[in-house]
């Protein structure tokens, strides 16, 4: 909980520390901030997201990839799409950041125990599944069966790979890598599958009755696996939707992430379906 | 063999030009001076286009003089259309032109000509090696600027003065904001005046033909030139006055008065009409002599006296505005269109200024003709330019090539404005 | 505490004048070019009393057009010294002061603004009574407690109410050009605003969505003009000498940029947008749903160029006021 | 840290843009301290044309082959080229005949005689041939949107510039509208804000300065001003003043 309402709107200092390459566009950055951030990271949940600040460029929303605190940094996985991200990108180790935050609704993590997970994400929304995923893996034995279905454009967009491979043979994690679009050799160097998510999900069994699903992906994906998800019987409380919209103060202010009546900032970012299912917008 | 020295782009001007020196061995054989902007084609542009539009495209034609150009046009305008104008109209214009001078020629004497002066390159040099210098010349044009602004709105290519009248007259808020700007850089002014008292030395140049408009009631416009002792030439019959011609090596045009070769500026306007009296009169007795009759060279004294006459005149203006006839808002008529020809001349901060204008019944453009300072110069500086050339043969060409730069600078000249038409 | 009294007009330039003691004192002035806007009263000449609604309503005293938010230097944001000075905002309509009172549950609630809560500190609402014209909607001219005083017409002078402890004390300090009066009856309730509306409206078929988004031309005019519309914009710049600010610049959800995200815009059409413009006045987002904020002053469809009222949308089968959420 | 070098040049223009870097005379002596002057003419002599410049500030439009050449070689020459004001974003007041009349035509109208020696072809827009990293827009420009750039540029980021029409900022000073109220020809609709609408500030319409604004609603303001009196020619000349290339029939 955040005390004073002023460490809300203004920016606690922080540090790059380190960074290191995904893809030509992705880069994971190791952020240090200061000692009052890191207190009010210490309650983030996965799903929530931070308000990252590169001085002189401005403000992003951002989910973090990592649990956050523990170790004094916290990672962030970002594309570079312009101003900010840019600037992000051109940064070296020792760059003066910013940050505010966590922000928004998590996954609900509690209610989650006892259950099997299920994380499908699309691209960049592996970043804050890789979140809660280390979360779960953290706490194995409060949690059901952990899948984690990931599908990246190509295979050399496809990130963390290595790392999820070494966190499925060491903890039991059920993985299901795919891309898009691949050569058989080249899928086949890379140990995925060619297809679409949701495709990989109409094959696969599961728990659907006592499942929790979380989903965060591009936006056209939401639509195809929301379906899919409910076909097989998931109830829409459980399927948990990380939703992205443009976001200007994090704090349900500026009111660009309105989803229907929702904030995306304040009410979500994550969703249960049952919240978004009626409104048109939403998917 | 010949050879031949050439300066591209000449620098510390406004525009395009270059300088071209053609040498015989030593020897010089004849100089260039092409101004090279590409073409603008402003009075074919005018062409068609309704009389209310006249002066916000023209303006266009020139930066540095956009709101002479500006008041020259609606001038000319108002002449075609028999539009009269109420006298906050005519301050406010008279004012926005003083500030239009200062910051004209404080640009002109502190960030182009200043580093001659110093014997350095330009402008960055200027902000480490004379900062103090840098920084008062630039407060002096920004008073001339805040004039511009706050008066016509933006800064350049103002909007606020227009056909008739005054978008909105000045309030006495912002006059008196204009007046402690002003004063507080009067002694500016005075230093500048001592500042370019220093000579320029250089073999003795052909005397000029100096060419002003005769002013009166306002200090830049009026209805006759005076060329040398012949006054009275009238602004109307122009045409008859004035033959310009393209040249062949430029995009702008030569020009002749009455088949003199014209002279304009403020080295023309003081040589023709010595200030008397006043604050500015005494500093012209002490210092005019380098002034009256000399060649171009005075020009950078005279465009530093001229500063100091703008900004006294200026806050003369102020006052004048603060007595505020509160029925006398600047408000611009309704507007209809009319057939009609106009003419009218003004003082440009380099010089002679005319515009002449032809209008249907239904209010278009049908011909449209500028005559620009520049123009009226370019025959004596290329006189002069070969003349210094002669005087110095024998130099090596790179210090003949910088004294020629030097020379052109003295001049001021605006290569936007002298781009353009001819439209007989 | 008297909480009421009656000031006879006569008296009125010397009571505003000693509510400048209060602070500095604004009221609705008519600009140079006869635009009605809330100003400083440098001199009492300025005050129009008659005025039927300024350009833009109070809210810039609180939230201004483009304001600092934060500067940055020496390795830190920080807010910027507060320039928010004691100020008296004199003739204010109840619409006007409904409005305010809405956005102060925006910025006000957890976590509080502090940039707003300072401003707004330091604000004093004085409200007056009005007389409505073709453009406002409201049910009826009323009252409000929403300001600090509050003046409603009478015949040769003003009921004053005090709705505040900072309005007792101005009744207190102008007690001598005061006489007293019965007590006022109960205030009616807020002045009506078009009822909250069932978010599915926004999304129904009705051909005048496509004819509105045909025709708006894109101004912005209304979302500034509006006195509760408070969407903002942040943008960043860099000084020539480091450093650098965080501005604040009001947004309209009209433009195409309010939705865009990389690689696409969650509201593509101008008639995504106005269906959003809707949700956002009639629905009320999180966590004010279920609150319409429109107030009725008529703002938005005085200045529209295009006559948009997104209100005919509602009008055909309006449910009865109240019959929202 | 190595200060960016800096290139100013111009092409076919009246040198506003330029005159504007002189006009802020407050920073000037902080920028000419914080850059580089490299390439700079029209304020520091011998400029040196051939190397590197981290920006390029460039101004005017393309009308003749040497606008071209000068052009490339500040593209090629140049890690950010920056289309410095209305005639290089749009092509500017010298375009706004392209649509009407033939460029012979028009040569043939000054320069009478010599027109067919002049090689000038119709004033077009930088991004009719390169790529631009960023734009400043105006006829002038705002002094402090190029402070904001060269701020920008120090800080390793171009500026993120509004994309909102001139009405905003017109409504929020309060100014009386000039086309609601007065009857008057404003484009102040469709018009690249970030003036603070100086114009109408002043009691005159918005004449378009600073280009059309991202997604303007051209149909609708033609619509709009036709509905008012105005003649389509009239409202086309307007139009085209600053900016020649209008689809009047754009919607959004
Ligand atoms: C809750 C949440 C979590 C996010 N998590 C991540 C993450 O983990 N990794 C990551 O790389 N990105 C994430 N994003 C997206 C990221 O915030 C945007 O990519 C970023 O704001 C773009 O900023 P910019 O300054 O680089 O781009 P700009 O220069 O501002 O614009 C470039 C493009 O990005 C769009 N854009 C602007 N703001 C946003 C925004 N808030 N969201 C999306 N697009 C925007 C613009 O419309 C434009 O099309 C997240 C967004 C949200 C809302
Ligand atoms: S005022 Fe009218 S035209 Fe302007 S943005 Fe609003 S709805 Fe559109
Ligand atoms: S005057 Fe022009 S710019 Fe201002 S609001 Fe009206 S239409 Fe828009
Ligand atoms: S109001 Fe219009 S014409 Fe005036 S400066 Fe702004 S964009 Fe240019």
């Amino acid at each position: 909980m955040i005390a004073n309402a002023a460490e809300r709107h203004i920016p606690f200092a922080a540090t790059l520390v380190g960074r290191r390459e995904l893809s030509p566009d992705t880069a994971l950055f190791r952020v240090a901030p200061e000692p009052a951030a890191l207190e009010q990271l210490s309650g983030f949940l996965p799903g929530q997201f931070v308000q990252l600040s590169v001085p002189g460029g401005g403000e992003v929303p951002i989910s973090p990839a990592d649990l956050p605190g523990e170790d004094g940094t916290l990672e962030l996985c970002v594309r570079r799409v312009g101003q900010v991200t840019g600037l992000l990108h051109q940064a070296a180790a020792g760059q003066p950041l910013a940050l505010r935050g966590p922000f928004g609704t998590g996954f609900p993590v509690r209610e989650m125990t006892g259950h099997p997970a299920l994380l499908l994400a699309g691209g960049l929304g592996i970043a804050p599944l890789r979140s809660l995923l280390l979360h779960l893996l953290r706490h194995r034995d409060q949690y059901g069966e952990i899948t984690l279905m990931y599908g990246a454009r190509e295979p050399g967009l496809m990130l963390f790979r290595d790392e999820l491979v070494g966190l499925a043979a060491a903890h039991g994690l059920r993985l299901y890598l795919t891309v898009d679009f691949a050569r058989e050799q080249a899928a086949g160097a890379y140990a995925c599958a060619i297809g679409l998510l949701p495709d990989l999900l109409k094959g696969f069994r599961f728990d659907a009755g006592e499942s929790y699903v979380a989903v965060c992906g591009p936006p056209p994906l939401y639509r195809c696996l929301v379906g899919e998800l409910t076909g097989a019987g998931v109830a829409p409380e459980r399927v948990l939707l990380s939703l992205e919209r443009r976001m200007r103060c994090g704090i349900g202010r500026c009111c660009h992430c309105a989803i229907g009546t929702k904030l995306c900032c304040t009410d979500g970012p994550v969703f249960r379906l049952s919240e978004v299912a009626d409104i048109p917008e939403a998917l | 063999m010949g050879s031949v020295v050439e300066v591209n782009p000449l620098s510390r001007v406004e525009g395009h030009g270059t300088l071209r020196v053609y040498l015989e061995g030593r020897h010089v054989e004849r100089v260039e001076l092409c101004l090279t902007e590409s073409p603008r084609l402003f009075e074919a542009l005018l062409l068609g286009r309704s009389f209310a539009e006249v002066p916000d495209i023209i303006c266009r034609i020139c930066s540095l003089c956009s709101t002479v150009h500006k008041v020259t046009a609606l001038l000319a305008v108002e002449e075609a259309l028999k539009l009269p104008v109420s006298r906050t109209t005519r301050l406010t214009r008279e004012l926005i032109l003083h500030g239009g001078q200062l910051q004209s020629h404080a640009l002109h004497l502190y960030c182009l000509l200043l580093p001659d002066l110093l014997e350095v390159k330009g402008v960055a040099d200027l902000a480490r090696q004379a900062p103090e210098l840098l920084k008062a010349g630039l407060a002096l044009k920004q008073v001339g600027n805040q004039i511009q602004e706050e008066l016509g709105g933006r800064l350049i290519h103002p909007v606020n003065i227009t056909l008739g009248g005054v978008g909105r007259r000045a309030s006495r808020d912002t006059l008196y904001r204009l007046r402690d700007g002003i004063e507080s850089v009067l002694p500016i002014c005075t230093d500048t005046v001592q500042l370019f008292r220093q000579g320029f030395p250089f073999p003795p140049l052909s005397a000029p033909h100096y060419l002003a408009v005769q002013t009166g009631e306002s200090a830049f416009s009026g209805r006759a030139l005076t060329l040398e002792s012949l006054p009275g030439i009238p602004v109307a019959g122009y045409r008859e006055a004035i033959s310009e011609w393209p040249v062949e090596h430029s995009h702008a045009k030569s020009a002749r008065v009455r088949g003199l070769v014209p002279t304009v500026g403020a080295l023309a306007r003081l040589n023709l009409a010595p200030p008397a009296g006043g604050p500015v009169g005494e500093l012209f007795k002490e210092v005019g002599g380098a002034v009256t009759g000399q060649d171009l060279r005075g020009n950078a004294l005279a465009q530093a006296l001229e500063l100091y006459q703008s900004a006294l005149a200026a806050r003369d203006l102020v006052e004048e505005l603060l007595e505020y006839d509160p029925a006398d808002t600047g408000s611009p008529p309704v507007l209809t269109p009319a057939a009609g020809s106009g003419s009218a001349a003004c003082e440009a901060p380099r010089g002679v200024l005319i515009h002449g204008y032809s209008f249907d019944a239904s209010g278009l453009c049908r011909a449209a003709d500028v005559i620009t300072p520049t123009s009226l110069n370019q025959l004596a500086l290329e006189e002069n330019l070969l003349a210094l050339a002669h005087g110095m043969e024998g130099a090596e060409p790179a210090v003949l090539v910088a004294a020629l730069e030097r020379l052109v600078r003295c001049f001021d000249p605006c290569i936007s404005c002298a781009v353009h038409l001819v439209q007989l | 505490m008297e909480i009421s009294a009656y000031l006879a007009n006569d008296n009125l330039p010397q009571f505003l004048d000693t509510l400048r003691a209060f602070g500095t004192l604004h009221g609705p002035t008519l600009s140079e070019s006869g635009v009605s806007l809330f100003a400083p009263l440098t001199s009492l000449d300025r005050l129009d009393l008659g005025y039927r609604r300024t350009q833009i309503p109070p809210k810039k005293y609180l939230f201004p057009f483009r304001d600092t938010f934060l500067e940055y230097r020496d390795g830190r944001y920080r807010f910027p010294s507060g320039d928010s000075k004691r100020t008296v905002l004199f003739g204010v309509h109840a619409c006007d002061l409904e409005a305010l009172a809405y956005l102060d549950q925006v910025f006000l609630s957890e976590p509080e603004d502090p940039r707003y809560a300072e401003r707004r500190a330091n604000l004093l609402l004085v409200g007056i009574s009005c007389t409505p014209d073709d453009y406002c909607f409201c049910s009826e001219p009323a009252g409000s407690a929403r300001c600090d005083l509050f003046l409603t017409e009478q015949q040769t002078g003003y009921l004053v109410q005090a709705e505040s402890s900072a309005g007792a004390s101005m009744l207190k300090a102008a007690a001598k050009l005061l006489v007293s009066a019965p007590p006022a009856p109960p205030r009616t309730p807020a002045p009506c605003v078009i009822p909250a509306q069932d978010p599915e409206r926004a999304y129904s078929r009705d051909p005048l969505w496509d004819e509105f988004a045909r025709s708006c031309v894109g101004c912005g005019a209304c979302s500034a003009c509006c006195p509760t519309c408070y969407c903002f914009d942040v943008r960043e710049s860099t000084g020539l000498t480091g450093g650098g600010s965080r501005l604040r610049e009001w947004d309209n959800c009209l433009f195409q940029s309010h939705g865009a995200v990389a690689g696409g815009n969650f509201r593509p059409g101008r008639v995504d947008r106005l269906r959003y413009r809707f949700l956002h006045k009639y629905c009320g987002f999180s966590p004010l749903q279920g609150r319409s904020s429109c107030v009725g002053c008529g703002r938005c469809k005085e200045v529209c160029p295009v006559d948009i009222d997104l209100r005919e949308l509602i009008g055909k089968t309006a449910p009865e006021p109240g019959g929202g959420r | 840290m190595k200060k960016p070098s800096l290139a100013i040049a111009g092409l076919t223009a009246c040198s506003g843009c330029q005159l504007t870097l002189f006009n802020c005379e407050d920073e000037l002596r902080e920028i000419l301290e914080r850059f580089e002057v490299a390439y700079f003419p029209m304020g520091q002599s011998d400029p040196d044309p051939k190397r590197h410049y981290d920006v390029a500030l460039v101004e005017g439009a393309v009308s003749t082959p040497g606008d071209l050449s000068a052009l490339f070689h500040f593209r090629n020459a140049s890690r950010l080229l920056i289309a410095f004001g209305t005639c290089a974003l749009h092509g500017g007041i010298a375009a706004q005949k392209n649509r009407s009349t033939p460029r012979p035509a028009l040569l043939r109208e000054v320069y009478g005689d010599r027109a067919p020696q002049l090689e000038s072809f119709p004033p077009a827009p930088f991004k009719n041939f390169v790529s631009v990293d960023a734009a400043i827009t105006g006829c002038p420009p705002e002094k402090g949107d190029l402070l904001r750039l060269l701020g920008a540029v120090l800080a390793g980021t171009l500026p993120a510039f509004p994309s909102y029409p001139v009405c905003l900022e017109c409504r929020s000073r309060e100014n009386l509208c000039l086309l609601l109220e007065r009857n008057q020809l404003c484009l102040g609709p469709v018009i690249q804000g970030g003036c603070n609408a100086r114009c109408p500030a002043t009691g005159i319409p918005c004449e378009g300065c600073r280009g059309p604004v991202e997604e303007a609603n051209v149909a609708q303001e033609l619509e709009l001003l036709l509905t008012r009196g105005f003649s389509r020619e009239e409202i086309e000349r307007r139009m085209s003043r600053f900016t020649v290339e209008w689809d009047y029939g754009q919607r959004s």
